[in-house]
């Protein structure tokens, strides 16, 4: 059952429910500190053609490597099918990993999720026998066809990407897992501080994955021990069983035995 | 002859391989893959290829994103 | 500074900025492991009339003592200032403390206090030798007058008593904090599940306290632990400086080098 | 004589002390907190208060609460 | 222009920006004047089968014509592309209407559209020449391929249908609206208050479609009229351009010559 | 009763439940063009000191003289009870009239009212034969205590004064309402655009009452006319009764009846 | 014969035509539309079409819905 | 004499009169409120207030606000 226990899928199981980007750090050091405290056991990286004229300048995967973390190339930045495709190929052959964050992006500005493309995508690659989580938006019937296309798990958004703005949608999410039994749902994108990544949880998502929410905070190593800790804590709280909201108080104090009371 | 690099007009000796233009570059070969006009060619490949006019390669690797 | 460092208030410095009440628990079994899965070191306990017919039951109190937690008792149930004095000195008589969490309750129905007499008991209970934590609403002029009158922190709450609807009013509460930077400001009641006190800490909250939303869960000890990871991941996330939020997406992967683009 | 005691109606022998009331109660005395009349009784003071007919005792103790 | 004057599409335009539905009222008499009290000249019925136990009474398409009302069948109930042009093609037979609202669910339980099959639906009810308003949801990628398709408007969802939840996604609204500044965008589905499509004007919808809050609310009529203020009271706020939100206060009233001031 | 009809106090009864006020237009054309298009029928105006160099110049009394406009004079800018006692005798020295808006400005920034200073000046006013309408937070407690002090309404913010937030607690203001049925409770500050209005109104307020959210609009007389409109669209949807909130979707279509079903 | 008329099986004579068939339901045919096997008979139309053994006919209106 | 007007020191004459002073200001008098040293003098009273050096006027009027 994907609800339980620690997050798995494509047969791993990770030791976190947090998964972090590698993007947009100040520099090697503060993105090495932050992974680690993020307590991250994968991490996404971006395939992008090398730059001619560097060579030998240390690079993030040197980081990642030494330690010794799992890879989820993405394929940021392709805005059809095909481009996806050719992405993911690539990325696997420079990564060695058959793992892959599907991205088929529809809309410059929002860098909203082509599902159609996305799809489309998905079934070539899980044909070609890669284990794809795709990046999609909080639609259920999308999130049902990934599913059925053998998607190792769903990414729905919580709000654009890098926008910080957090769960926009926390009922279509809530539907959405219900609806998705059967494999991981990872809240993908929108996340800014840590009640973001605490609500995602709470609504029963398998896991939450970040990037400018660590990366561009101001203190990255903290903001990843938060995000670190803010997920734990809200998935505890899911599987604790929180208490019904009530229109009105009622006293945490006996109400009986008052000090001066007629009996 | 001329390649298209990464996107950029290259020159290279004619009959030289993907192995020597990647070589070049010094790149950790570990880390990269190659495209040759729309297909990848396998790591341990490189040397076998020999590169004509025109041709179209793509080298990337994987770098920091979310 | 209030602000840094941990909960300080009394001369006393506690270790945790969560502090738990000891009502509603099913067992004292529960509640021990609760308390302990909060990591709580002060807790919350009521005062009340000893009952006739019992004797020598275990007690919650021999829960603390073992546990070694300081004791705060609190004024629950009193709707005057003078009941609050009254039941104030005879919980420092019964627990041997200097410490009272002041509530003069204004309306049955919501208990929300009626801040009047809150002040009016403050400023009787500091001359008193009292260490004085008034629960109150977010009302920030109150809060100053609170402060004024000695209290060692202001205890606003985030939505009725055991209500478990989570801060109501985000932009009072950060109101409040910004106004009263001399002593601690700790969030009392309506917390209902990690996230909200993850919110309550990343207003910049001092601390956070709670009952119901921890004994009254499911699983009280999954909640307390949930509960002190969402308080420290919140605090975390405070200091660390979030992301600004942004009405657009911003993308996270490198918008350069893209596979097949023209330079 | 007649006290009332928690706001029960108590009898007690005349010339009872407040100790010997609070003693019957079987309580853990480390623990209570008693008023006679409104005012405060220190804890080792019981012994050497005599109660009075229409006495009003309240003995409390620290629970539960939130 | 699309979202200046009334609202207009397929060459017709109508005098209303609101558009009600015709299910669910208690009685004919009651539908009949909570039309008339929301102003509407457009409304929604669906196609289905004439019940054969039962002839010549009275029906909802009598108060229609009376009221002389442009008449919107639906495909409500269809699950796939294939019958909803199916049902779409009965019902412009059966009232002599080109226009039709296309919805095709995807999910029994939440109704939510599958956008696959509603896009095939468009294409297909375009090119046989009907006047085409599609039931989504908020993803502009979709809205934009609608657009594309030939819709003479994109009809998103506040909420589910019936739900009476409001506004679930603003910010999704906003940018979908932003994107399709071609065609009308009418918000169809979710609303249950007056404020609900006062919100979705203010976001700058064309228009709001409903059935449920008014027909389900305990006096329809006045409900009627309520939704008709409502639709107006958020378009003209649209236009008037509201203030800006402000952190903290700004006097309202004089700032200077205060009585017993110093100058 | 004070729900029912339109809007009583001090035994005058508006014919409007939108009161607004007059500061900050552009100019006196369009304030008396806002003014007349947001229907009400009473104003509120600042007590300030004539200011000595000029003479004769036409201000805004003429415009509310001619409009026949009842005139409620403020006492903002007022930081104790006994500067506001002072400013309501001199406004109404110069308005001729008993009614008056108290404020005691509690905090500077955030212009929260003092209502320890508020209910002080209340009760001064009340025997001074005042028909007293006092600006408070959503305090139930206070409220009741103004209300005991004979206040004619209780008028208690949705957001600071100027800020153009809406309502920032609906629960408090629900339960402030419930509370007090006696006397009309009217939400004064924080409205910023026409849903905010619809909202309070919905939340069973009598009446709203607002000026920067309408002179500072972009075009104060739309503003002002979506601002009436959505005070009366809310009103009718209080009193409509609106329907519940489901957390699935509930066809509004027949389920019956479907073309193509197997009966 | 029998045809399947709104999902439910029905007798008719043979050589009914469908105006036949729908003039006994009463209608106002103003309103209706027909389907016979999956094609639509326009209005006009129903006098000519003779119904054959297990034609599927569904007769539909427009009623309220949202 | 010196008055304190509106916070601005004013000079008048001796034995000036409120209504002198308020006169010489241009005001339409139906809308303004005069207190003198802290004590409102009605409308109609003017004529016979004479002030005194270092008396503190305030008249006010109804301007915008909220």
């Amino acid at each position: 059952m994907a609800r339980k226990g620690s997050l798995m899928f494509g047969g791993r199981e990770l030791g976190s429910r947090l998964i972090v980007g590698t993007g947009k750090y100040p520099s090697l050091v503060v993105a090495r500190r932050a992974i680690e405290a993020s307590g991250a056991t994968m991490v996404t990286v971006a395939v992008r053609r090398v730059e001619l004229g560097k060579r030998g300048e240390p690079s993030i995967l040197d980081v990642l490597t030494d330690l010794k973390l799992a890879i989820l190339p993405n394929t940021a930045g392709c805005y059809t099918a095909d481009e996806a495709v050719r992405v993911a190929r690539l990325g696997r052959e420079a990564g060695l990993s058959e793992l892959v964050k599907v991205e088929v992006i529809g809309d410059e500005k929002t860098l909203l999720p082509d599902n159609e493309g996305l799809l489309q995508a998905t079934r070539t690659l899980v044909k070609d026998g890669f284990v794809v989580l795709p990046y999609t938006n909080d639609d259920l019937v999308v999130a049902k066809r990934l599913r059925d296309a053998g998607a190792a798990a769903v990414m729905p958004l919580g709000a654009p990407i890098g926008s910080g703005l957090g769960i926009q949608n926390a009922l279509n999410l809530r539907l959405l897992i219900e609806a998705i039994p059967e494999i991981p749902v990872i809240v993908d994108a929108g996340v800014g501080t840590a009640s973001d990544a605490a609500i995602a949880m709470e609504l029963g998502a398998d896991g939450v994955l970040m990037n400018t929410g660590i990366a561009g905070a101001r203190d990255p190593v903290a903001m990843a021990r938060a995000m670190r800790l803010a997920v734990e804590a809200g998935r505890l709280a899911y599987e604790a069983g929180r208490i019904e909201k009530k229109p009105y108080a009622t006293a945490s104090s006996p109400e009986t035995g008052r000090v001066g009371g007629n009996r | 002859m001329q390649l298209l690099l990464n996107g950029s007009a290259t020159e290279a000796p004619e009959g030289a391989t993907l192995e020597s233009v990647i070589g070049r570059l010094g790149l950790p070969v570990a880390r990269v893959a190659v495209e040759r006009n729309g297909a990848i060619v396998p790591r341990g490949q490189y040397a076998g290829v020999v590169l004509a006019e025109g041709d179209v390669i793509e080298v990337v690797t994987l770098v920091g994103g979310g």
